[in-house]
């Protein structure tokens, strides 16, 4: 199946796309082979999506010519595309909360006769999909009740149940762990056997090795050139090409000056979402927290932030138990929680940079705002985070390396010296994450108690002194950085052996 | 100067038929405006009133410009309206508001212009002449005839205008009282219809539901009688139970006319319409007329429709050959 | 049992199970509101077992008929995460129309034809201007409604019109068999509304579009001409009712209907639809219509006045969502 | 120039620039309406000069007044992603309330306070329930609405509050200087409110929790509370706006009121509140309900008929917010 020598099923020439103010593609190539993997990389912001959503119809091409299997075409939008055999898995979860799995995965194409749907074919053809990905939830239940990693499977179901020969997939990993991850390649790697073409978008770059039979990058909208699977398929090779510069990996030998525990949890639970966690974090460490999505990590952080009701347990900071209430109690008590979900949860995204950055901290004289300072505040902390655009501009209008900055910013200004990130680098690019690693451990040194949940291993490893394993709720083990190795979580994350430190 | 005493109590009365008889005929006044603004004119009652206005201003060589809210409840537009149609400085004003107090900053700047007011019907206030009906006696008139038609007494019911508004609130005090006079009647209900066909449908059927022996039903306008009588017809009990509405719209004549109401009591807004312009006429020549000009509060049932309205239900002109 | 299901209704959702009756109407998000409604009528009936007589129970679904037909109507624009406050006036629109066309004797199928499309009409002014400017259904309604009620006004010169020939009355305000025909009608607007959101492809969509706007129109689904669709429904659905509301009067009032308004959507509401949209149930909202009649004709029965009236529905309003609320949760 | 600014207005952006007058009240958001403003006077000058009279501008400016404040006391909500259509009959509640209280000649610091403690506590009322049962604010205002227009029945039993002591009327109706007192009310109401959005830390988080919600929970800022808050001050200026009509009409009607909420609420959104919540300009507010006073005044003047009124004020609504669009895109 070496690629070079079939013909291109799909092929993209000289594709240009602008919006009002960016010029998101400049004249982009790019040639799909039956039977490949093909890894589309760039820096947050380089127009991957944009690329993607052109091959599938989303958005119309300003300049351009499509080829499908040697045939000029046109493609006049999403249903064109799936009838021309292209289907798409979304960056941004895209499923209709209130239907069930069933009707997501038939929605726009289901069979009907005289307008009445064929559910009987509709659930034959979503449940064999389903199947083939061995999906444990309820297929009939409205997908909001799903978990993330569930709905995720769901998406990609509706790209298979469509049977296209393409399948796009943009950053389809962001929101799964390396457990559901492993399945999600062994389907992608059938999909490829059965001779279809996939094009896949990730920011983790050990995941493109991996699986890539080939890899071609975007900068900035222009087309950087593709690598294909072999030697000079590598890290060094790759980020240069993505951020036109390298950079220094730093594998951080570093030992963290243990301070005093800031945060201690305490048989913490809450119902039906995970029972009986305990642990602490000491100032000046950062603790990370693996597990697979649907743990309960993020319901353990949400407790600790006031955002949901504890049913059991306690939450001390400082040696001093808190009523949590609302956030408002956690943030008084100097803890702060950097949310998954930066769109809905981290960012006001109408507002300024100014505004987001001191939400927490509104500096006021006599009870009014006192703009100069909010935006002196706004600008020193952005720059503290290597941010340096305008105050002024909306944080609607920033990449997702740059909003996880601005929100970063925000709880700088707050004076929390107790952070919860919550994968602080999801769909984040390497130039970004590097930023954001050295900022977390800056603050660590500094004297903050980090805790880090994350479902992207390698960050697990690279950043935590420190590595806790939760598994369907519970705290299933400890491992010290020493000894912290791949299997070793997974072994605790996936249930292969349990041991509590 | 003109006065505006219209709504005090000791207001000097006249019954509107006696103006010319009285005062003699009115004075012919070239180029003189009126403006007249109205509660709305989404009702037959209302456009009664203007249709006398117009007929006025024929007879009398004066010009009118007639205005009038969306409907009976927008005191605020009937307000901006009013003030707007004041900033065009007629030379006198008819004025029929939706509430007793919703056109008081009109009123004032007009009394501090001195400028002539006829207050139209319904709501009573400070103006130089009241045109219109005793609201309580519609009310009255209608128990009368109840007690008149039921000598032996029964129970009667009563469907209510919009709470609030002062035509409902004098209609509902007139026919209370006027049962109360009839020891032999007995109000059993009398339960909210806001003007409405529909509501006024629902409450009497289940009225009825709850007094089967209500024997007549009183609705303190015409709109709400058609829904009664339509609620009496759809439960067979046509022409067993008498249904009494007030104002005289065509929709309720052409229900008398067959059978399905029994009577209803109208002042007959054409006349309103037309002494107020008349009555203003005279004011601006000078002549001296009475606080309250009394339109007589008729009867009208099948018997004696055709002395009052003609075969497309509009009120017959000259009635009290003026 | 019941509480266990209701923990995982959902509109749509419950159509790819095996089919069932109940679950065409129902997925037990009316729960609440029927719990509402019986309470309701217990309360009446314990003060005054009168308020039980059969009669009084047809009587209140009788004039909950036209209040049902409108919740419905709102209810398919509330799927779609809009609203439509012209419902009222379109009514009052399309019930002058079908009354002048009936006074003049037009034979019922153009009566019906013609009262349909004015409704129609009326629809795809709002859904036109809605999706293709953009603004908020809200607002574009909020115009639509002084406009529908100004050509009411207009077209009938502001008279009520009457006159209207007796078979119409009859046709349209009678009974079938035992049973009114505004009840009649109410009910098949209720099994089509039912159909048409549990098994149609429209159905799926205006759940789709209100649920998840971006989504649907990645699926490709044309979310302005479904949305426009909707609206359409919705308008002549009220001329539906317009219709029968002639019938029952033997007259058309320009006014009719402005008041049924803010009921129809209360009832809606309390039904279960969810103002943010993808959610929304037709029993629910025939079943909220009930309530609201049921409180005027008890309230009614037991000559209670008109203040007193409106405080009680305005709290038993607020209430019936509480226990929509408890239920759910 | 304008043109290039109002491409890139919005709520935040401005606010963190260096400080004007200009800013504190608009953002160019308001570019629009006032637009629709200057060509509605044109139009209607054009065709009969007499309508720029002195007397009539006042009047209608006066006319305005009220429905100002009310669509500022909305646009509080709006900004929060919620609806107040309790606002109407919280003003007829809090007028019948002020009007007893003059009429039984207490003083006036004591009649003020009792209003205000009135409109207050009906925004208290929907405050609380909103914020701790969730349910949406359109339905518990809906019922509030309702309940509001009952209590201020039965509180005046249903009847209009006369012998308002003159002095009353001359404080509230008459003049300061040569300008009328309800106009100097709005203009205190506009400087206040646009002083509380744009230089108060109450202001910024409405805003925030209109536009982010969650965001804002999550920050630590208390949406419950703040969420009370805006009701509360909406239901307040009510009551403000009803001792001005009090005032105005030296009588209080219990059924005064009602007919001003669609206006009311029409202003806010032509002014540029944003149902959708995080927008809303105070300013904009006040040119919207001056542009309703002037269609409603000019079109009288012209003689026109309310039936056409009601279509041509429905049309401008829309074509305000049409503007509104264009000039935004
Ligand atoms: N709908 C849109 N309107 C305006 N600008 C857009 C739109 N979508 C994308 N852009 C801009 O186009 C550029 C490319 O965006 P795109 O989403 O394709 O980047 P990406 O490579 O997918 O980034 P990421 O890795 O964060 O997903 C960015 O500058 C983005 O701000
Ligand atoms: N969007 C969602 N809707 C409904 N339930 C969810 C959702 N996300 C998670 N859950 C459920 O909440 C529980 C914990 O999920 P949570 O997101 O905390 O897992 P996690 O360990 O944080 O994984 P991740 O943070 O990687 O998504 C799981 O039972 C999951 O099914
Ligand atoms: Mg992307
Ligand atoms: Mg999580």
């Amino acid at each position: 199946m070496s690629a070079s020598t079939a013909k291109p099923l799909l092929s993209l020439k000289g594709i240009s796309k602008s919006f009002p103010g960016v010029k998101a593609l400049q004249n982009v190539h790019l040639d799909l082979y039956p039977g490949e993997i093909h890894a589309l990389m760039g820096e947050n912001g380089a127009g991957k999506s944009t690329l993607l959503k052109v091959m599938f119809g989303a958005y119309s091409a300003d300049e351009g010519a499509f080829e499908l299997s040697g045939e000029p075409v046109s493609i006049r939008g999403p249903v064109d595309a799936l009838h021309k055999g292209i289907s798409m898995v979304h960056q941004e979860l895209s499923l209709v909360p209130q239907l069930s799995a069933i009707q997501n995965i038939v929605l726009g194409w289901e069979k009907s006769v005289a307008g009445f749907i064929d559910w009987s074919a509709a659930r034959r053809e979503a449940l064999a999909a389903l199947a083939r990905l061995d999906f444990q939830g309820n297929p009939h239940v409205p997908v909001s009740r799903l978990s993330v990693g569930q709905q995720q499977t769901v998406e990609l179901a509706r790209a298979i149940a469509a049977n296209a020969k393409i399948i796009i997939l943009d950053e389809p990993t962001a929101s799964l762990s390396t457990k559901e991850s492993e399945k999600l390649f062994s389907i992608l790697r059938e999909l490829r056997a059965d001779g279809h073409a996939l094009v896949y978008v990730s920011h983790r770059l050990a995941e493109v090795f991996d699986l890539a039979d080939r890899a071609t990058v975007l900068r900035d909208g222009q087309y950087v050139g593709t690598l294909l699977r072999g030697p000079d398929l590598n890290e060094t090779s790759l980020v240069k090409m993505m951020v036109g510069r390298s950079l220094e990996d730093f594998a951080i030998q570093h030992e963290a000056t243990l301070g005093a525990v800031a945060l201690k949890v305490d048989g913490l639970a809450r119902n039906g979402v995970f029972q009986n966690v305990s642990f602490e974090v000491r100032r000046g460490e950062i603790v990370g927290m693996a597990g697979m999505v649907g743990a309960g990590r993020t319901e353990v952080a949400r407790c600790i932030a006031g955002a949901d009701r504890i049913d059991a347990g306690s939450v001390s900071v400082n040696g001093k138990a808190l009523s949590l209430s609302s956030p408002s109690d956690a943030v008084r008590a100097g803890i702060a929680f950097l949310t998954e979900d930066r769109k809905h949860q981290g960012l006001a995204l109408r507002m300024s940079l100014a505004k987001n950055a001191t939400l927490t901290r509104v500096p006021t004289r006599m009870g009014f705002i006192n703009r100069t300072k909010q935006a002196a505040d706004a600008k020193s902390a952005l720059a503290s985070v290597g941010a340096r655009m305008p105050t002024t501009r909306l944080a609607g209008q920033l990449s997702g390396g740059n909003q996880q900055k601005v929100v970063l910013a925000k709880w700088l200004l707050s004076g929390c010296d107790i952070f919860i990130f919550d994968e602080p680098t999801r769909g984040i690019d390497v130039g970004a994450k590097a930023e954001i690693y050295a900022l977390m451990r800056d603050l660590a040194d500094k004297g903050a108690a980090i805790l880090m949940i994350s479902s992207d291993l390698p960050e697990v490893l690279r950043m935590s002194d420190r590595v806790l394993v939760m598994r369907e709720g519970t705290l299933s083990g400890e491992v010290a950085r020493a000894e912290a190795t791949e299997e070793r979580i997974i072994a605790f994350a996936s249930g292969g052996n349990t041991w509590q430190s | 100067d003109y006065t505006y005493n219209s709504d005090k109590p000791e207001a000097k009365q006249i019954v509107g038929a006696e103006l010319s008889k009285t005062l003699g005929a009115a004075p012919k006044k070239e180029g003189v405006k009126i403006g007249v603004v109205l509660k709305s004119l989404t009702n037959q009652y209302w456009q009664g009133i203007a249709r006398g206005v117009e007929a006025a201003a024929k007879d009398l060589g004066v010009e009118v410009t007639i205005q009038a809210a969306n409907s009976e409840a927008d005191p605020t537009q009937q307000l901006t309206i009013a003030q707007t149609m004041i900033g065009r400085n007629f030379d006198a004003y008819v004025l029929s508001p939706v509430s007793v107090s919703n056109l008081t900053p009109a009123v004032r700047e007009l009394q501090s212009r001195n400028v002539p007011i006829a207050n139209a019907d319904d709501a009573r206030i400070a103006a130089t002449v009241y045109i219109g009906p005793n609201h309580e006696l519609n009310g009255v008139v209608a128990a009368d005839y109840m007690a008149e038609h039921l000598p032996d007494g029964g129970e009667v019911a009563q469907i209510e205008g919009q709470a609030g508004s002062s035509a409902a609130i004098l209609r509902i005090k007139g026919f209370k009282e006027g049962i109360a006079k009839h020891a032999n009647l007995k109000l059993v209900a009398s339960v909210p219809g806001n003007w409405d066909g529909t509501q006024a449908y629902n409450a009497t059927q289940t009225i009825l539901r709850k007094n089967p022996d209500i024997k007549a039903i009183y609705a303190n306008n015409d709109t709400m009688a058609v829904g009664v009588a339509k609620a009496v017809t759809d439960m067979g009990l046509t022409g067993k139970i008498i249904v009494i509405g007030t104002d005289g719209i065509p929709a309720a004549l052409d229900g008398i006319k067959n059978g399905t109401i029994t009577a209803t009591v109208t002042p007959l807004p054409y006349y309103q319409g037309y002494w107020s312009v008349e009555s203003l006429v005279r004011l601006l020549g000078g002549q001296q007329v009475p606080d309250w000009i009394v339109a007589p509060a008729q009867l009208i049932t099948k018997d004696n429709m055709t002395e009052f309205f003609d075969d497309k239900y509009e009120v017959k002109e000259g009635l009290y050959n003026k | 049992m019941a509480k266990l299901e209701a923990a995982n209704a959902s509109p749509g959702a419950a159509a790819t199970e095996k089919w069932s009756v109940r679950r065409l109407f129902s997925e037990w998000r009316e729960l609440g509101i029927i719990a509402a409604l019986i309470m309701t009528v217990l309360v009446f009936t314990a003060i005054d077992p009168e308020f039980l007589s059969s009669y009084n129970l047809v009587n209140i679904v009788l004039q909950a008929s036209v209040t049902a037909i409108l919740a419905m109507a709102v209810t398919f624009v509330i799927i779609t995460g809009g609203i439509d406050l012209s419902i009222g006036t379109a009514l009052a629109l399309s019930a002058v129309v079908s009354g002048l066309l009936m006074s003049q004797g037009y034979p019922l199928p153009v009566v019906v034809l013609g009262t349909l499309a004015t409704g129609a009409l009326a629809g795809l002014f709002n859904g036109t201007i809605i999706t293709l400017s953009g603004i908020t259904p809200f607002v574009v309604t909020l115009g639509s409604m002084s406009i529908f009620s100004g050509l009411a006004l207009i077209v009938s010169g502001g008279q009520t019109v009457y006159g209207i020939p007796p078979e119409f009355s009859d046709l349209l305000a009678g009974k079938i068999g035992p049973i009114p025909t505004p009840i009649v009608i109410a009910f098949v607007v209720l099994v089509v509304s039912s159909v048409v959101m549990r098994m149609t492809k429209l159905g799926e969509y205006l759940i789709a579009l209100g649920g998840a706007r971006e989504v649907a129109r990645l699926a490709g689904i044309k979310v302005g001409f479904y949305t426009a669709i909707a609206y359409v429904i919705s308008s002549s659905l009220a001329a539906v009712g317009a219709m029968v509301t002639v019938g029952r009067l033997g007259a058309a009032d320009p006014a009719l209907g402005a008041d049924l308004l803010l009921p129809a959507i209360a009832a809606a509401v309390m039904g279960g639809a969810d103002l943010n949209g993808g959610e929304g149930s037709m029993l629910g909202a025939v079943i909220g219509a009930l309530l609201i009649a049921t409180l005027q004709a008890g309230l009614t029965f037991l000559n209670v006045q008109a203040f007193y009236q409106q405080v009680a529905i305005g709290v038993v309003i607020i209430l019936a969502l509480l226990s929509n609320r408890l239920q759910k949760a």
